[in-house]
């Protein structure tokens, strides 16, 4: 199996940050970019959705809630004893790994595509279901959302109408509304350049995981380890909770992206409102600068090949 | 100009706190603000449009010395510790001074 | 016939706005859009207009433009007498209302193309035509472009050579030399991806009308009743006189489309400069806030429907 | 600094009136201008630069005092009234002075 | 054989520039549209390079760096003696000319693929090859690097890794790396919209070709006979080096193309930061707004006459 | 304010520039600068903002006297004869002096 042209892009990206080139992908074009990736993600899971009946919904998105809360609860102590990292961070940390990111997901998505895999439609629903637990226990954990007695309704409100959550549901209902015919006139925008789409974004992701690398150079050897051995585990339980829950192969191998996946959009973002004192660049540097390129290298092949073992698919 | 001395009070912070500081300065008292992007460098290290939680606002606001010092007091009290955060203080003269503070 | 997505993409929008989410679609991403929309209705009709030839241009065109000219005239009395609204707020009400929306005209496009129903190729041409007329009849009403002498010359260009006009006219004149051959390498980009651009466009329409409804507090009840209850009149208005220059059902639908749309780019940049003393977000939270969606929502449905009856399509 | 004082007028305004007021303070006699994208809150509601006709720009020029003043004078005169806009005055002292006003 | 629509979008943005049109392209999306038109030469090369394998592409390369490296030494003398133009102006020129021009290549190519006439897969090298020998002569023409030690080193970092050269090396990379059928997936958006974007740049093009051209005003007839009489002998020096070195027709053809072409992006931001007492809206004007506009209309087809003459292809 | 007088530095330059400036300024012993982009007209044309080669930059630095002295003096030597560029001062105060200059 060849190499993915999109993540050469984010090579390409990784390569013109450290050469400090003067590429840049505008930030209008950035936000362009990620609107129609969320979109498109949405759009085909209702798309999915509306085409099969989908039993069970309920106990399994229990299932991933209950991941979503369980998974800081277990980062969180080990970031404290065996990183030795102060009770902000370490809370911060555990928001930004058990919340998800979507633009792995995008290129586990593109991973399964070319391979002709299939997954589940309601994958999609169980992104959005992800995002939101973890910080919010991120933010007890931090215990200091008190400072600021406004803040935590706030974070709450920013973290649920974000665009990230707004644009994946209403992508999820429109494409279940409209169905197939109703959405084809719309494919050749969401669809058909989806994985142009997603070079390009990657390519722009290189850039930034570059350029929020600055931790590196004082927290490098724990931020490296902790950023690639924190996936796998939280990937391999993913996908064990994914055959656990009856997905097919393709589905849990995305439930294993999802949950080896680290936040960059929304977990840094509350934590700087809520947890001021937490440093921004460490949670930032480990999830972007190390756990994201090692997922779409290494990891999600990894968590694929898994699923496939347990599942029994391909 | 028919003189009238108000203060301009600019703040150079973190994108995130946009709105936050904004809601807080105008109730505090102030009769409005103007805000542009910016990047820049400072002692939490470059600050660099790019990356939306990476990038800096430069808020402005025309008001008396008296709600200058009193918005100082509230920026100092809740950003300063923790976020990127440059404030400084101009004496400018302004049309209409009823119009401020 | 299930409901059109592009139309449950405003929905998202006004649902994003009303709940404050910080989804924003950057300004530079809304003239792409929108640059790219008006290329397509150009490029559409002109190659249209260059497979079939078009006789009686001339006499239609008048009828047209006499439509946009008297319009104003008999909006401005009804919102002084009736809405007890000033001179200067009636005359840009009038100027709005008698104009057009491009957006509201995509939609219709989009409508009939769902529907397989044909249009006759100078509708573009009219919605060129109907743009100028209403503002220069407003800004007479208002009697107050004298104040600053320089002001007049200086609305007009901005109308005539300003980018909506210019990328239609543009769009129309190289689809006419063109052809539909000369066309087709750029028909990926302008004519394939129409309905996703107008998708995203609308999305955006969605969280500036939210942003625009802010008149609605003061005004509210004369807003919502002038808003709804204006385009009908006009609207049918358009559709019999589509029917008497000849139109087909199509032809006559989106005229009436036009007739019934009120514009929001236009007319209010040049009310700005040539009107100052008229309250803009008065005539804005009308036609953004409230006749835009009413128009994408019932209006465009009612025009075809009477247009079907008139003319007798289908 | 071979410092020679002049003064710096801030105009905060509505976008769409960039070209004319550029244009005036040019024919009023100003050697030059600058222009920055802005958004903001005042008497006139929120401007926020999501959609053109609702966004402001901050245009700065550096002037004599009786330039200042005449263009002051300007803005008053024609845009006070109906507009949106701010306008305050810095004191900025400049090198080579013989470049402006 | 019909006009280009896309030569008509540049007609288009001239006109709007003259007639002062709001019209503008955001600065965002003139980046996202270059960006995309590199990438795009970038990838058709490498996908070509995977395809066949490739002969004596070495001393091609030694040719057409040749090329690069000599242009400057004959245009220098001539804008300094028959021109009467300044040493600095004069060594601006000749890095202007002696380099090339990125959106004129991509005219070149759609011009070939618009009649099906192919080119060698190893044009877009040249492309390459011929962006920084020119500057490198022109700035030691100048001899003006001195003044600040630090110029040179950053000039050359910033060529050899400025964003164009960047995306069109990393282009040929992936394309060559993942083949065509890697490639396939991402072809909806960097084949299939290529002429549609390619229009949109002439479009914005045309406006910034009007907004460069003040010089005119000053040095106007010097301007306009050296933009047009220039390219016309560079042009068929590099069709005949492409005969030389055994290059079909339409690639002979594309080197007439980059050799006829002169560089505004690369060079102006080079000689500003090297040369900066060089005016940089005489080097600007010429290439900008009298030998591009030349080269799309007139250029491109003369150099593929004289190609097809010489190699006899077609 | 615990008041401390500051200089404010602002440079209006060519876009193509800043990096470059912002360098030196910080060599020259700045703690951080603050930039904005910006378009504008003066002596050496208008300046606007659509195509980069021919945009600004707004760079502003607060600082010591004594450094707003010597940035002034580098901007003179090494940019003001070839460059489009204005810079002027404006006496500020500032919150923390001790983290400027
Ligand atoms: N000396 C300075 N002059 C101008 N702007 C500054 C200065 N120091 C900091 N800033 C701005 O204020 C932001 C926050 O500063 P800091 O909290 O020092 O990181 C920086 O990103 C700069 O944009
Ligand atoms: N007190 C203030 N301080 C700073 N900027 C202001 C202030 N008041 C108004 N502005 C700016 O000036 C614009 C027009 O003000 P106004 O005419 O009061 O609506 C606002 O949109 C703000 O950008
Ligand atoms: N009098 C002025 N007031 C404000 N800004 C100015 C003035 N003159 C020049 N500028 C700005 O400084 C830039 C460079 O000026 P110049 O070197 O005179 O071309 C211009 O593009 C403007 O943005
Ligand atoms: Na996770
Ligand atoms: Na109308
Ligand atoms: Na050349």
């Amino acid at each position: 199996m060849s190499i993915d042209p999109v993540i050469l892009f984010f090579g390409l990206g990784v390569l013109a940050g450290i050469a400090k080139s003067d590429l840049k992908i505008p930030p209008a074009i950035y936000e362009l970019l990620s609107i129609m990736l969320l979109l498109t993600i949405g759009l085909k899971g209702g798309v999915e959705l509306s085409r099969s009946p989908m039993g069970g919904l309920w106990l399994q998105a229990i299932a991933v809630l209950a991941m979503g809360f369980i998974f800081p609860l277990f980062i969180y102590p080990l970031a404290r004893k065996v990183g030795r990292i102060g009770q902000s961070d370490a809370a911060s940390l555990a928001a930004h790994y058990g919340s998800v990111s979507v633009a792995t997901f995008a290129v586990g998505i593109a991973f399964l595509t070319d391979r002709n895999i299939s997954y589940d439609s309601q994958l999609p629903i169980f992104l959005v279901l992800l995002e939101v637990p973890a910080i919010v226990v991120g933010i007890l954990l931090a215990r200091r959302a008190s400072r600021r007695a406004q803040a935590w309704s706030k974070v709450m409100h920013e973290i649920v109408f974000g665009k990230s959550i707004l644009l994946l549901v209403g992508g999820l209902f429109i494409g279940w509304i409209a169905g197939p015919e109703g959405i084809a006139p719309i494919e050749p925008l969401f669809f058909d350049l989806f994985k142009g789409v997603l070079a390009l974004f990657l390519l722009e992701m290189g850039l930034i995981a570059v350029s929020q690398s600055h931790a590196l150079k004082v927290h490098g050897p724990f931020l490296v380890v902790f950023g690639v051995l924190m996936p796998l585990p939280l990937g391999t339980i993913g996908v064990l909770v994914g055959w656990a829950i009856g997905l097919s192969a393709g589905g849990a191998a995305l439930l294993g992206v999802l949950a080896g996946s680290a936040s960059y959009i929304a977990a840094p973002a509350a934590m700087r409102i809520a947890v001021p004192d937490a440093n921004p660049s460490l949670s930032l540097t480990a999830s972007l600068g190390v756990t994201f390129p090692f997922n779409i290298f290494i990891g999600i092949p990894i968590y694929y090949a898994i699923a496939a073992a347990v599942v029994g698919g391909g | 100009m028919t003189d009238a001395s108000r203060k301009l009070v600019t703040i150079v912070t973190e994108a995130i706190l946009e709105v936050e500081i904004c809601t807080a300065v105008e109730s505090l008292g102030a009769t409005g603000y103007t805000v542009t992007n910016a990047r820049g460098s400072g002692s939490r290290g470059v600050r660099d449009a790019g990356w939306s939680t990476d990038s800096n606002v430069r808020i402005e606001v025309i008001c008396s010395a008296e709600l200058a010092r009193r918005i100082e007091n509230h920026m100092q009290k809740f950003y300063y510790e923790n976020y990127a955060m440059v404030l400084f203080e101009t004496d400018v003269s302004v049309l209409r001074p009823e119009k401020f503070s």
